[in-house]
């Protein structure tokens, strides 16, 4: 068990240092002068090559790289070019936000997903299955940004039930666990949810389907369960896979929040990405995708070993 | 299954079985989803296509004094936008980039991403290593995020956003042909052709491809309803199709101020995006269960 | 007669769990010093139980998977070397696999099948599409009903019959047959040991007939190789093994056959528990920890193959002279 | 308390069709059999010829909806196609349970042995899961696994396959079944495992009385442990009677062709072994007749017309032929085989 996680981080080093490279190119493939946004046009030489030494602009790709990876390893993903603060704390601060909704929204998929699931996997080819899949289908179809402004029209516009946007009086920094501030939570939770409900809810039924067409199924009505404790050891079959599926979601819906936060106008990862693409702030870019990736990279690890675990079929040496 | 007699080889005539597709084709047209979808998806096509002869109305030319008129106004039958255009119109034309960036960016990594996984399935070892580890590096970012730094970091336009999006799908498209590859090399039919004598290239091309093809073209078609979602997505944001240009997701964006005033309105050019990419997953799942024969 | 195929120390080992840093931390030693000689015009049996190493040998000898040591030479010149290429000796050697669904490309017609191999070699399409016919024929399969069908539309009898004329359409003058009938029903089993008798006649083949099934090596070989955990443990003309083993696997192997005798049914078992995993096999003599003649030697030293006679010989510490068994011979002075 | 002992299992005209497919499959059609006190059965057949579906029947384990089931199955009295619910789930396991071929994939990959075979003890039982795991150990050193302590809490797939056989039989003894019913459990077994297997379950069966049901393709394997023989083909009983019977006067020309196309001995040079021509009748589309009639050298016209009722060719030896005249020995060469 701990050889294979150990093994398993190892083999994760070079993801890692690829992604940081990936993401260290990416910003340097981007046409255009760095600092266009912080100097004003008419600003002359002298002070365009001040910055650019400040920055580290001026040095060659490699040595910006190592200099970029050692620092981000210790923590400092530089200053924001926009507002002069550090990105790190910027992106702490917008990681707790996403956090916040990404993780209900993977427990509402997970909870309608595996339930669909199992019905549509349990009755094939009925019309339960059909109004299942139905379902599991609309969420892997539907523009959920699009379904975004639908709820916002029909919840917070036409019924008035919740508010539009935003994360409640002070915004972000003043977030408490509270009525007035949870109720801002659940359109874009219940918007995101829809991406995992609909793939979770695919996969379960596909694994539902398959293990009910094993022999060992046969071999446990054969002594006598009756369905309810065959039903017990599907869900225990089912479960390494569909809980390891949750956890990508997961880290799916972080990286990916950028959407619905601009329609909700919550104050994470998504929107900070948004600014520092409109606003070109390039260290701010280039730390909040090191920090996403990074995250999605370390949760697909996590969610190897956990799965490892629980599947005794799965060989630990 | 019917035999239908298919000429005459070396004084035998010969009684040919109807082929993997035929078969396939005929259990597809069984299932009236996948059929309805097929159909759709077609209509959508064929709206792009005949665009200008479609559309009543110049989806450039904008009145501003008919500005966000709602649904069902005289001569605008779905209204008009924030700038007085014709919404019937733009949508009609918005099919033309919304599906070219839809499929476009899904076909050209599928080029790439299956080339890419077949060899490294087939030839196995370092080689596979080397290429399936690159493309570990480029899964290890989630799909919209991968998209948004790519299309942000390029800058927006149409060429830049299908750019990324070809990035985005190439290394999916890599891992299934290299599992699916992988899986069919070790099958005993590859092994006894390599017992025949035959070169890499020759079993590639003779036993493994029409094996692969397959199950790697529905997946990628399965990709075609996130590319869609994804596109928009980005134009949407902002990242992709400049306006004055008609497309879906953009529209979707420059609607966004009218939510409070005419959310009819502004449904539409999302509605359009659902139709599409539902249209596309319900053809592609009818056509997997055509294809698991064993079923 | 001479030797057509010599097979000296033949090695393999498959890599199983890596350690931390990627190294293989133990093996599955499938094939260990394989020594043998198919002869020209015979039937050479290879029998043995799950895990002891007989489809491996067949794929080695195709080289489908590359061996850890040893050679293979084919009337003399090494395999894979300049002396004989790969393509060249495949056009000689063809094999016959267990899996008979398996081992055919469920997208290609059954014509299409048999016909390749001929078209890799550079024969005209209408040449083989010819000699796909006639072969179709030669099996017993109707080539105006059959050769336009693809896998599933076959039963498992038929689609062996494919099989079979797929590795002759080569013209080849060795066919290995992996368990090429186990997986055929009892009355199909016999139609399909007819025709490969009478193809061995018209085509003055030589087979390696691999099986599990000692009533049909008997019935069909004239030779068996008895292997147990990818070592040779006897090798033996058929009546001479089958009458009078000497390893006391092959005893233990022969006893095991069910008597159809309902008044002689089996009173015991001749030995006891599964075959050891491939993985770390026993030190010494493989069989020793199921041997109920297992001495102190058997576990510390790998027994030789020992000539009995003109055509047999074992690997027992039993048989080998001097070997410090308490019932071997002694050493001939 | 009645004078004659009533049959531990009795089948009265069981069919057997599978309607799922694009055309009905007759899978069994008309099987009538029936097993005594402590004695074991037979049903030999190649592979669709109806004798797995045949057991499985028993149990009820086909899916109810693409299944049509007409005839009787009693087991020591029990009308089992009229259970229902729970009355057929408590039937399942404690009046019959079953032993299923390849034991790695008729066991849930995910839970230990020991898991498996304790929930079958506590669905029948009323006792506590200590005593149940009790009991389970006692089964794994009744069927001789070695530590079985140890094994208990192992998972299928770490023990070797005639282990996990042992297992199984442990798992299907486990609560005292009237019936034992077991379907090919030596097949994917290697050649000395068999026999072990085979040894056991005949022990086992003498020890405790067992009625049993064995599936097999394998004759040898029927001889060794079977009172007596029923051979099927095509979804029919063509022939039952004790062992030896069966074995040596075969009177069923399909009966005789399987016993003849055996290897056994040494062949002689240029000797072929006798087939049985053509291949088994689509199970979908069966001849009106007999459905061996196409394949049989003895066939007449009268086999094409009509199914043939059994003729009693000895004491408790019947066959389904209408020319057990010809079959009878001593007519040198075996009949109905050609060479």
């Amino acid at each position: 068990m701990f050889t294979y996680a150990a093994k398993r981080v190892l083999m994760t080093m070079p993801i890692m240092i690829g992604v940081s490279l990936v993401c260290f190119a990416l910003v340097h493939l981007a046409p255009g002068d760095p600092l266009i946004s912080v100097l004003p046009p008419d600003a002359s030489q002298a002070i365009k090559d001040q910055l650019m030494v400040l920055y580290g602009f001026d040095r060659p790709y490699y040595e910006q790289f190592l200099r970029w990876l050692v620092r981000a390893v210790q923590g400092d993903l530089g200053t924001s070019i926009r507002t002069g603060r550090p990105v790190a704390a910027e992106i702490f601060k917008a990681v707790g936000n996403t956090l916040m909704i990404a993780t209900l929204a993977t427990f509402i998929g997970f909870v309608l997903g595996t339930f669909f699931g199992f019905v549509a996997g349990y009755f094939r080819g009925s019309w339960l299955d059909k109004l299942a899949s139905a379902a599991a289908v609309f969420g892997v179809s539907v523009p959920h940004y699009w379904l975004g402004m639908i709820l916002v029209i029909v919840f917070a516009v036409q019924l008035g039930w919740l508010p539009p946007t935003g994360a409640g009086p002070g915004g972000s920094e003043d977030w408490r666990w509270n009525w007035v501030h949870v109720q801002h939570l659940i359109l874009p939770a219940v918007t995101m949810s829809v991406i995992p409900m609909g793939i979770i809810a695919r996969t379960v039924r596909a694994l539902v389907a398959e293990i009910l067409s094993q022999e060992f199924i046969a071999g446990l009505r054969a002594k006598g369960l009756p369905e309810l404790g065959v039903f017990r050891h599907v869900v225990k079959n089912v479960a390494p896979t569909s809980l390891a599926v949750m956890g990508i979601q997961l880290g799916y819906l972080l990286g990916g929040s950028i959407l619905i936060e601009t329609v909700f106008a919550w104050p994470g990862t998504g929107l900070l990405l948004n600014d520092a693409i409109f606003q070109r702030d390039l260290p701010l870019l280039q730390g909040t995708i090191l920090v996403l990736a990074l995250f999605f990279v370390a949760l697909n690890l996590v969610v190897d070993v956990f799965q490892s675990a629980l599947d005794p079929r799965i060989q630990r040496a | 299954m019917s035999a239908v007699p298919d000429g005459v080889v070396a004084g035998v005539a010969i009684a040919r079985s109807p082929g993997y597709w035929v078969t396939v084709l005929w259990r597809f047209s069984r299932d009236p989803f996948a059929v309805v979808a097929a159909l759709v998806v077609l209509g959508l096509i064929a709206m792009a296509v005949f665009a200008p002869w479609l559309a009543p109305q110049d989806p450039f030319h904008g009145m501003s004094l008919r500005r966000l008129r709602p649904p069902g106004s005289e001569g605008y039958p779905l209204g008009t936008d924030e700038l007085g255009r014709d919404m019937l119109s733009r949508l009609i034309y918005g099919a033309r980039i919304s599906l070219f960036m839809g499929i476009v960016p899904v076909f050209a990594a599928l080029a790439v991403g299956a080339s890419i996984g077949i060899v490294a399935g087939y030839v196995g070892g370092w080689t596979n290593t080397v290429l399936m580890r690159t493309m570990d590096v480029f899964f290890a970012f989630p799909s919209v995020l991968l998209a948004v730094a790519l299309a942000g970091a390029l800058g927006p336009g149409i060429l830049n956003s299908m750019l990324a999006l070809t990035l985005v799908f190439v290394p999916p498209i890599a891992r299934v042909a290299e599992s699916v590859t992988t899986g069919v090399r070790t099958r005993d039919y590859v092994e006894a052709a390599k017992a025949s004598g035959a070169g890499a290239l020759i079993i590639i091309r003779k036993q493994v491809l029409g094996n692969v093809l397959g199950p790697i073209f529905v997946y990628a078609m399965s990709l075609i309803a996130v590319c869609m979602i994804l596109a928009s997505g980005l134009s949407f944001l902002g990242l992709g199709v400049k306006p004055p240009q008609p497309d879906w997701g953009l529209m979707l964006n420059t609607l966004r101020t009218a939510i409070y005033t005419q959310p009819l309105l502004c449904a539409l050019p999302g509605l359009m995006i659902f139709i599409t990419s539902i249209s596309f997953n319900l053809m592609t799942d009818g056509l997997r269960s055509a294809m698991d024969i064993k079923a | 007669m001479t030797a057509l195929l010599e097979v000296r120390g033949l090695v393999k080992n498959f890599p199983v769990n890596t350690g931390v840093f990627g190294r293989p931390k133990s093996f599955v030693s499938a094939v260990d010093h394989l020594d043998f000689d198919l002869h020209e015009g015979e039937t050479l049996g290879l029998v043995g139980e799950s895990g002891c190493g007989k489809s491996t040998t067949a794929r080695l000898l195709m080289h489908l998977v590359a061996p850890t040591a040893g050679t293979i030479r084919f009337e003399g010149r090494t395999v894979g070397t300049s002396e004989l290429p790969l393509k060249a000796f495949r056009r000689q050697v063809q094999m016959v696999f267990q899996d008979s669904y398996a081992s055919l490309n469920p997208r290609l017609t059954v014509a299409e099948s048999v016909a390749f191999g001929p078209l890799v070699h550079g024969v005209s399409r209408d040449e083989a599409a010819a000699r796909a016919n006639s072969l179709l024929e030669r099996v017993g399969l109707d080539p105006a009903r059959f050769a336009g069908r693809f896998t599933h539309e076959l039963s498992g009898g038929q689609r062996q019959r494919v099989n079979i004329a797929r590795a002759l359409a080569l013209q080849p003058r060795v066919l290995i047959l992996d368990e090429a009938v186990s997986a055929l029903d009892k009355s199909v089993e016999a139609q399909v040991l007819n025709l490969l008798l009478d193809l061995k006649e018209e085509f003055h083949l030589t087979y390696l007939f691999i099986s599990h099934d000692l009533e049909v090596v008997r019935f069909m070989a004239a030779r068996v190789l008895v292997m147990y955990l990818g070592r040779v443990a006897e090798l033996g003309a058929t009546e001479a093994l089958y009458t009078g083993s000497r390893h006391p696997y092959t005893t233990a192997l022969l006893g095991s056959l069910l008597s159809m005798d309902p008044d002689h049914r089996a009173e015991s078992a001749p030995i006891a528990g599964d075959p050891p995993n491939p993985i770390d096999p026993p030190a010494g003599c493989r069989f020793h920890t199921r041997c109920s003649f297992a001495e102190p030697v058997c576990s510390s030293r790998v027994p030789v193959l020992t000539p009995l006679g003109s055509a047999h010989s074992v690997a027992c510490h039993m048989s080998e002279p001097g070997s410090g068994h308490g019932c071997a011979p002694q050493r001939a002075a | 308390m009645t004078g004659v002992a009533e049959p531990v299992l009795d089948i009265r005209n069981l069919r057997v069709t599978f309607t799922g497919g694009a055309k009905p499959v007759n899978a069994v059609d008309g099987v009538d059999l029936s097993i005594e006190r402590g004695e074991v059965v037979a049903l030999l057949g190649e592979s669709g010829s109806g004798k797995s579906v045949t057991l499985r029947s028993i149990l009820r384990l086909h899916p109810a909806k693409r299944t049509r089931m007409e005839g009787a199955i009693h087991v020591a009295g029990t009308n089992v196609m009229a259970l229902e619910g729970g009355a057929l789930t408590d039937f399942r396991g404690k009046g019959a349970s079953m032993i299923f071929q390849e034991p790695m994939l008729a066991l849930d990959p995910v839970y230990t042995l020991g898991e498996q075979i304790i929930e079958a003890i506590l669905r029948h039982e009323n006792i506590s899961t200590s005593e149940a795991r009790r009991r389970a150990l006692d089964w794994f050193e009744r069927v001789r696994i070695p530590s079985p302590e140890r094994r208990l809490d192992t998972y299928p797939h770490e023990m070797s396959g005639g282990m996990r056989q042992r297992a199984m039989i442990a798992l299907a003894l486990a609560c005292n079944p009237k019936l034992l019913l077991a379907d090919e459990p030596t097949t994917a077994l290697d050649a000395t495992v068999q026999v072990q297997i085979l040894l056991l379950l005949r022990d086992l069966q003498r020890e405790l009385g067992l009625s049993m049901l064995f599936v097999t393709h394998d004759i040898g394997v029927a001889v060794e442990v079977a009172d007596r023989i029923a051979v099927m083909y095509a979804g029919r009983i063509v022939e039952i009677g004790s062992v030896r019977d069966v074995i040596r006067s075969p009177r069923h020309p399909y009966t005789l062709g399987l016993l003849s196309t055996r290897p056994h001995g040494g062949r002689l040079s240029g000797n072929r072994l006798p087939t049985i021509p053509g291949s088994p009748p689509d199970l979908a589309n069966l001849p009106p007749g007999c459905a061996f009639a196409m394949r049989c050298a003895l066939a007449a016209d009268a086999c094409r017309i009509a199914a043939p009722e059994a003729v009693e060719v000895g004491p408790g030896h019947q066959a389904r032929c209408v020319r057990t005249a010809e079959t009878a020995r001593p007519a040198g060469a075996p009949a109905g085989v050609s060479a």
